[in-house]
């Protein structure tokens, strides 16, 4: 086709919705034109799993559209697209709104596809720039975040930081303007740790007018590389070279990395009260105490119906979601977008799931 | 002769009805025109009607959603919008004004001929400079370039309200955004005062001059007096541009819901249009009801700015 | 004769006597008002060179930041296969030929609703109208529309599709109403202004030699006007061929090509810039070679906004050519 | 082959303001006869009923009647574009469609009115009228060049030829000599005094020295007062209207007080 | 009080083109001058040499020079501004300023020279100025009312007492009543005979007989052809150019064989 960059020969690209192509009918390789929409923080993810999908299938083209969870959650529901990418679980709603999509009456569901850490990002002279990590404790960084400690030296942070030289710096606090899972995942870590240093409710929305806001993580982390003194938080991925904190877990800060979450997820228990079947639901346990854990993490997941009306997504779909949670996919997300691979448990919970889906 | 007696002598077709269908056409074109503004208006009201009609529990459940609990009711969500939609556009306006109606006369009466024409080409590809790219410089280049700026406003004329320090950093405020959104309605402002500066008649120009009038008296004797409702509806132009203006603000202003007049700190103001970019992808379907009735809302306002702009200079003019 | 005016004479009787000199501007005030023709002398062009500095620091920025990736391998591929900063197969790095096809379909399509629409809206209120009520009224609210916000465009055709085809219709041809609501005015005026411009003595002297209204329209107001017309027409385009907000909406944005205006999503070039800066950077893996580049997201933003720049460039000259050969042979 | 024009009772309108009171004419055929008057006493709006073109104007409208060869041109059954095609006018400015070449510029009222011509056809009928305009020699090495490149002069004769190329039975011509040159002044009254064998022409002019030498009859239009219609004041053939003219508002205009 | 003007060995240029061609003349104090000539011979363009008005058509510049009571205006240290507020012009078509009232017009000169005029003051001057321009009666009871609101012949009046109202020594007219109907004509010409008490007028007219009704001396500008530049071919008292010139082409000109 004109101009992709994929050595496949795939002609006539014409992006259309779920495939009605009928020339080949046999289960593998899947081809056909397949659409997904959702979360921004799996993009990367998914365009490494689309290059490495093709390679196994070379005639399906996927395309994803990064328009945001919950466009994603509602294109999904419209039928429009074969699977959503979203940061947070489906709602009860939205479960049962998905019977008009699904077939034969089953309901969507959501497996945990993609880990990231969330990184506390800050941008100080004398501390960022020369690679230096702060430690803090979930109400530190609670308190900088609800405008409580304004300044780089209070005694709140330099306790917890006896090597560093802290400056008098204001600290400018920045954080996401967009609904954002980012922000829930953020937040809901204060709510689990820190209670008594955070009183506003869970929301994807930003609670307070602290700071500075930004649209989308690109935003957050600009702004924070463009003065001294910032604070923000973002996708590690985008974190760069940024400063960041090292979280207080048990006794010890733990530095963020791409193990230290799954660590976390590994540590952690599904939610049982969620309506529906085969949805995998994480509750992320921000307590944990195993060594090198890293607590804030963001657990994004697909969403995907048990039956569909028309095979051929179905089978796409199957084999996708099979491979996304594959260890091989979960090492080329690592790759690309520097996530964390699910934990053995997760992996085997969302197996048995896509298991249920019929391709017949 | 008698052949070209022949060519002119043959009938010619009539072309009645020609005539008659293409005038319904361009009639129907007329009104056309009506229909998609009414078309707009009730597409937008059928999409915001939940708001009205709908679950009033939901609402106000789904709008203390978006203002993290602020406000529950649709004006206490609009209310602030509405204000930084304003305010941000009246800052750009009055820095853009006078510097393209200054642009204007050195284009129009002040530059050669040749450096005129070649002005005039540059500021016409200006305004025609896609408003993303504006959104990346401003967010990219401008805000971290004028914190020294706003800085030092802030440290000396920070007695005055308007410019209460600190000064945020990075200067992701109402302030820099003003800036950009001046920027992008410039040239258009520039364009058309342009155009009108050109056509104001010579004669009179001749007889200020006649009469012993420097340059500049000439100007404001004849060019803008000439000029006045002219340049008021290009500000108005302007101004609509600038209330409609998305991605410029969205990629750089820090939003807030307040009534606020502190021009320099962050996360005071937000416009309608940027608000509308940054909820919809999260939205759920009430959400985007309540998104649609911002928007109705900025269409009814622009509407009436644009309406009243015209309805003075027609006065003017006549 | 006399009795058409008064004798001059009689008018000056009672005239009051004038000391002139009282007049006279004094030496300090002539100096003040050269002074002041100074001061506004330096001050306009001073005006245009304070706006100079952020309209040259956007084109040079865009440039600069642009020219880095702008080559023929951007221009000649779309976004699928492009995996965090790493080079594709071809040895680019992603490009734009996707969003270079969906910004000329979709602002096609627009010109196709719009060109039409807006012309014959203008020859309806120059030709036919003649100034009447109704033609009063489309003409203000033809300026009103011109305020619309291009987000409330983008949201009235969101809506327009999702209440007639269905929830989730997002397709270019959407983005194009959208985009045609914008363009419609800029249209109907810059056309209008320039029938206005056809000197009447052209229409009189086609309908002495007894030709219809119609043709004498077609064959000779339009005819004359079409330069300008298409002058409008490109400002038109240019107007909207860089708006964003609208077409996320209702186009979206796909990382493959597709020619279809009618289904799926298109992404067109403000969209990529966007997008391409919400990635802000690409991770490279600690093992990844050389060749991944981290920041290849945003330098493919600017080259594309760059693309998007001489777009808007070509376009211009492409108006300015078919301008000059369509112009009025010789100046009368 | 001109044909003669009765003009009975015709009031003109612009709207409600009644421009032209009461007009009574009688236009001889294969003669040139002249409007004279001062401004605005209706000489233009007088000439361009006789073809229809008045009601072009929006609001614009007449009573009474206009007869040529005996038939009403103001009937309900008239097309007023046939009766434009039998009435040729020219204009006070050349006005040649600056789009078109000369030898388009002369085929416009054919082309126009999408009548098939073929090819020998129109190269004679080209000929045939820019040789009726007096024009054909200058112009025949550049028909296909634009019109309007043409010389004031050359562009008035241009248009000329382009209303006898439709082959009208009557030429209106209002001040087509205003905006020339002296010499190509002379050239297009030239050009009319020829004209007159094929056509009946009606010409409208200020210039009094104009209309005593190429007039056969001259018709002194008069106004009371600015706002006021204007009026056919008197009416004569041309020697008597300038050597002894039998009204004394005549009198004093052709003897030259204003101009 | 009027002042003499001499013009000596004066090129006019537009850009490169010479539009006129090494003029001299002599203009009397106190007398009506009249420039006459076909169209484009260089008539405006000279009138507007003599205040200094030439040179605001962007490359427009003159060599030569013009003496105003000896002192020449194209010296390096004179500044334009001065020059035309000693020399008022008026122009072909009445441009009063349409913002401004009627009494505002008349005191437009006088406020940029001095903006302190007390009310009783500027009073008197726009009666002044306004009887002068034979215009008081017309209007006193109306000063405040727009300039525009008045009739063509009106504003041409209401211009030339804007031009008094700053007492110029010269007064410049180019066509004045072109735009004119034949009463507001007559109106402006009683006016300029009576002003020539007080001034030095210089007037363009393409009306030869009004030359003749006012000017004490009249010039005769010609061109030998379009794209050559004009030139001064003859300048007389006004009897002799009319009755008895000594010039071949001033004589076809004003025996009125073109016009
Ligand atoms: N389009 C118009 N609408 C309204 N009134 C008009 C229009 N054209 C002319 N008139 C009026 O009709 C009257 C006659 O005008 P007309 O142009 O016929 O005079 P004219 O004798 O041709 O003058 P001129 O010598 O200046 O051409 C005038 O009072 C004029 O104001
Ligand atoms: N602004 C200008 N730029 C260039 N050439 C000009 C300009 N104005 C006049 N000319 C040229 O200068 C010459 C003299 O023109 P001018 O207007 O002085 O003639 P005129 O005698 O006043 O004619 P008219 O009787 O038509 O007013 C002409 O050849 C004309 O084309
Ligand atoms: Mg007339
Ligand atoms: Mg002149
Ligand atoms: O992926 P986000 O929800 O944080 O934009």
């Amino acid at each position: 086709a004109c101009g992709d960059n994929t050595t496949a020969s795939n002609s006539g690209s014409n992006g259309s919705s779920s495939s009605s192509d009928t020339t080949t009918s046999s289960s593998t390789p899947i081809s056909g034109n397949f659409n997904g929409a959702g979360a921004s923080s799996q993009q990367a993810a998914v365009e490494a799993w689309v290059a490495g999908f093709q390679g196994t299938n070379p005639d399906a083209k996927i395309a994803y559209d990064p328009s945001g969870s919950g466009a994603g959650v509602k294109t999904f529901l419209t039928g429009a697209t074969a699977w959503a990418g979203s940061d947070k679980a489906l709602a009860d709603d939205d479960v049962d709104n998905s019977k008009s999509v699904c077939a034969a009456d089953t309901t969507a569901f959501d497996i945990p596809v993609y880990i990231s850490p969330i990184a506390v990002v800050f941008n100080l002279k004398g501390i960022s720039d020369a690679g230096k990590h702060i430690n803090m404790d979930a109400a530190t960084i609670a308190k900088i975040f609800d405008g409580k400690i304004t300044k780089w030296n209070d005694k709140a942070i330099a306790d917890q930081n006896p090597d560093l030289k802290l400056p008098d710096t204001a600290i400018t606090v920045v954080h996401r303007s967009d609904k954002s899972g980012t922000t829930q995942n953020f937040v809901s870590y204060f709510k689990d740790q820190a209670p008594d240093a955070w009183s506003y409710d869970l929301s994807e929305n930003w609670p307070n007018s602290v700071g500075q806001g930004a649209k989308g993580t690109s935003g957050v982390v600009s702004t924070v590389k463009q003065a001294d003194g910032t604070i923000g938080y973002a996708d590690f991925s985008a974190a760069g070279d940024l400063g960041t904190v090292a979280v207080k877990v048990g006794d010890k800060y733990s530095e963020i990395s791409a193990d230290g979450a799954t660590k976390v997820i590994d540590d952690s228990e599904l939610d049982s009260s969620v309506k529906g079947d085969n949805r995998v639901v994480v509750k992320i346990n921000h307590a944990t105490t195993t060594e090198g854990a890293y607590p804030i993490v963001l657990v994004s997941y697909m969403i995907a119906c048990p039956q569909y009306k028309d095979t051929k997504t179905a089978e796409f779909v199957k084999s996708w979601l099979t491979y996304v949670t594959s260890s091989d996919g979960q090492q080329t997300a690592s790759q690309a977008a520097g996530s964390a691979p699910l934990p053995d448990s997760i992996a085997q919970k969302d197996a048995a799931s896509i298991e249920a889906i019929k391709t017949k | 002769m008698s052949s070209q007696e022949k060519a002119a002598m043959m009938p010619a077709a009539s072309g009645k009805t020609a005539d008659k269908v293409f005038r319904a056409i361009a009639y129907a074109c007329g009104i056309l025109i009506l229909v998609v503004l009414a078309a707009v208006f009730l597409f937008l009201l059928f999409r915001a009607w939940p708001l009205i009609g709908g679950d009033q529990k939901a609402n106000s459940q789904t709008i203390s959603d978006f203002t993290g609990g602020k406000s529950s009711s649709f004006w206490g969500y609009v209310g602030p919008l509405l204000f930084g939609t304003v305010l941000v556009s009246a800052l750009a306006l009055l820095i853009s004004f006078f510097v393209s109606l200054g642009i204007a006369l050195f284009i129009s009466h002040y530059a050669p001929k040749k450096l005129a024409t070649a002005l005039s080409y540059v500021v016409d590809l200006l305004a025609a400079i896609p408003s993303v790219i504006y959104g990346l410089w401003g967010g990219l280049i401008l805000v971290p370039a004028i914190y020294p700026f706003w800085n030092w406003i802030a440290t000396y004329f920070g007695w005055i309200p308007l410019f209460a320090g600190p000064a945020a950093s990075p200067s992701r405020t109402v302030a820099t955004v003003a800036v950009v959104l001046a920027v992008m309605i410039l040239p258009i402002i520039t364009s058309l005062s342009r155009d009108i500066f050109l056509q104001a008649p010579r004669l009179q120009q001749e007889a200020a001059l006649a009469l012993g009038a420097t340059k500049w008296e000439m100007i404001k004797l004849a060019v803008l007096p000439f000029g006045k409702s002219g340049v008021v509806s290009a500000s108005m132009l302007g101004l609509g541009r600038a209330l409609g203006e998305t991605m410029a603000v969205l990629m750089i202003l820090s939003p807030g819901l307040t009534y606020s007049f502190k021009l320099l700190q962050a996360s005071q103001n937000q416009t309608i249009a940027a608000n509308i970019a940054a909820q919809y992808p999260e939205a759920n379907d009430l959400g985007v009801s309540v998104l649609i009735g911002t928007g109705l809302v900025l269409f009814l306002i622009t509407f009436v700015v644009n309406y009243v702009a015209r309805k003075i200079t027609e006065k003017k003019v006549a | 004769m006399a009795d058409l005016t008064q004798d001059p004479k009689a008018s000056l009787e009672g005239a009051p006597v004038i000391d002139f000199d009282k007049f006279k501007p004094s030496r300090s005030l002539i100096a003040s008002r050269k002074r002041k023709d100074a001061i506004m002398t330096v001050l306009i062009a001073l005006a245009f060179v304070v706006a100079c500095i952020p309209l040259v620091s956007v084109l040079l920025t865009t440039l600069v930041n642009g020219v880095k990736r702008l080559n023929l391998n951007f221009l000649s591929y779309n976004m699928t296969g492009v995996v965090g900063g790493n080079p594709t197969p071809s040895g680019g790095y992603g490009g734009v030929l996707h969003a270079i096809i969906g910004t000329l379909e979709i602002t096609f399509g627009s010109m196709v609703i719009s060109i039409p629409i807006g012309l014959m809206c203008a020859v309806y209120l120059v030709e036919y109208a003649h100034g009447g009520k109704l033609a009063q009224t489309i003409t203000l609210l033809v300026d009103v529309m011109s305020g619309i916000p291009s987000i409330v465009a983008g949201l009235f055709a969101f809506s327009m599709f999702t209440i007639i085809l269905g929830p989730g219709s997002v397709n270019g041809f959407a983005g194009s109403v959208a985009l045609s609501l914008l363009m419609l005015p800029t249209v109907v005026k810059s056309s209008e202004e320039m029938l206005k411009i056809v000197p009447g003595d052209l229409r009189e002297a086609s309908y002495a030699l007894g030709v219809t209204k119609q043709r004498t329209i077609t064959k000779i107001v339009l005819r004359t006007a079409l330069p300008g017309i298409v002058s409008g027409c490109i400002l038109a385009i240019a107007r909207v061929i860089g708006e964003t907000a609208p077409l996320l909406m209702t186009a979206g944005y796909i990382a493959s090509t597709n020619v279809n205006l009618f289904d799926g999503k298109m992404t067109t070039l403000p969209v990529y810039v966007y997008q391409e800066y919400s990635k802000l950077s690409a991770n490279c893996p600690a093992n990844a070679t050389a060749a991944c580049v981290p920041t290849i997201p945003m330098e493919r933003s600017w080259a594309a906004a760059l693309v998007l720049i001489l777009i808007v460039l070509i376009l211009n000259g492409i108006g300015r050519l078919v301008a000059k050969v369509f112009a009025v042979k010789a100046e009368r | 082959m001109g044909q003669r024009i009765d003009v009975n009772h015709l009031n003109i309108y612009y709207g409600n303001f009644l421009a032209v009171e009461d007009v009574n004419i009688h236009i001889e055929p294969n003669k040139v006869t002249a409007f004279i008057g001062p401004s605005g006493c209706g000489k233009s709006t007088v000439l361009r009923t006789l073809d229809r073109m008045h009601e072009i104007i929006p609001g614009a409208h007449v009573k009474g009647e206009v007869l040529l060869e005996g038939k009403n041109l103001y009937d309900k059954d008239v097309d007023p574009v046939s009766v434009r095609r039998d009435v040729g006018m020219v204009f006070q400015r050349p006005n040649p469609f600056p789009t078109m070449s000369i030898r388009e510029n002369v085929l416009a009222g054919v082309r126009l009115n999408n009548r098939k011509i073929s090819k020998s056809d129109a190269d004679d009928l080209v000929e045939w009228a820019l040789r009726g305009a007096n024009l054909w020699n200058e112009v025949k090495d550049r028909l296909d060049n634009p019109g309007i490149g043409l010389s004031g002069g050359q562009q008035q004769r241009l248009c000329i030829a382009r209303a006898v190329a439709v082959h009208p039975q009557v030429l209106l011509m209002d001040e087509p000599c205003s905006a020339l040159d002296p010499i190509s002044t002379l050239a297009v009254e030239d050009l009319i005094q020829e004209l007159k064998g094929d056509y009946t022409i009606v010409i409208v002019t200020h210039n009094m020295q104009q209309a005593a030498r190429i007039a056969d009859y001259t018709a002194f239009f008069n106004l009371k007062a600015v706002g006021q219609p204007g009026h056919l004041e008197y009416f004569a053939d041309t020697t008597t209207m300038f050597n002894n003219p039998q009204n004394e508002e005549a009198e004093r205009y052709v003897s030259g007080r204003f101009g």
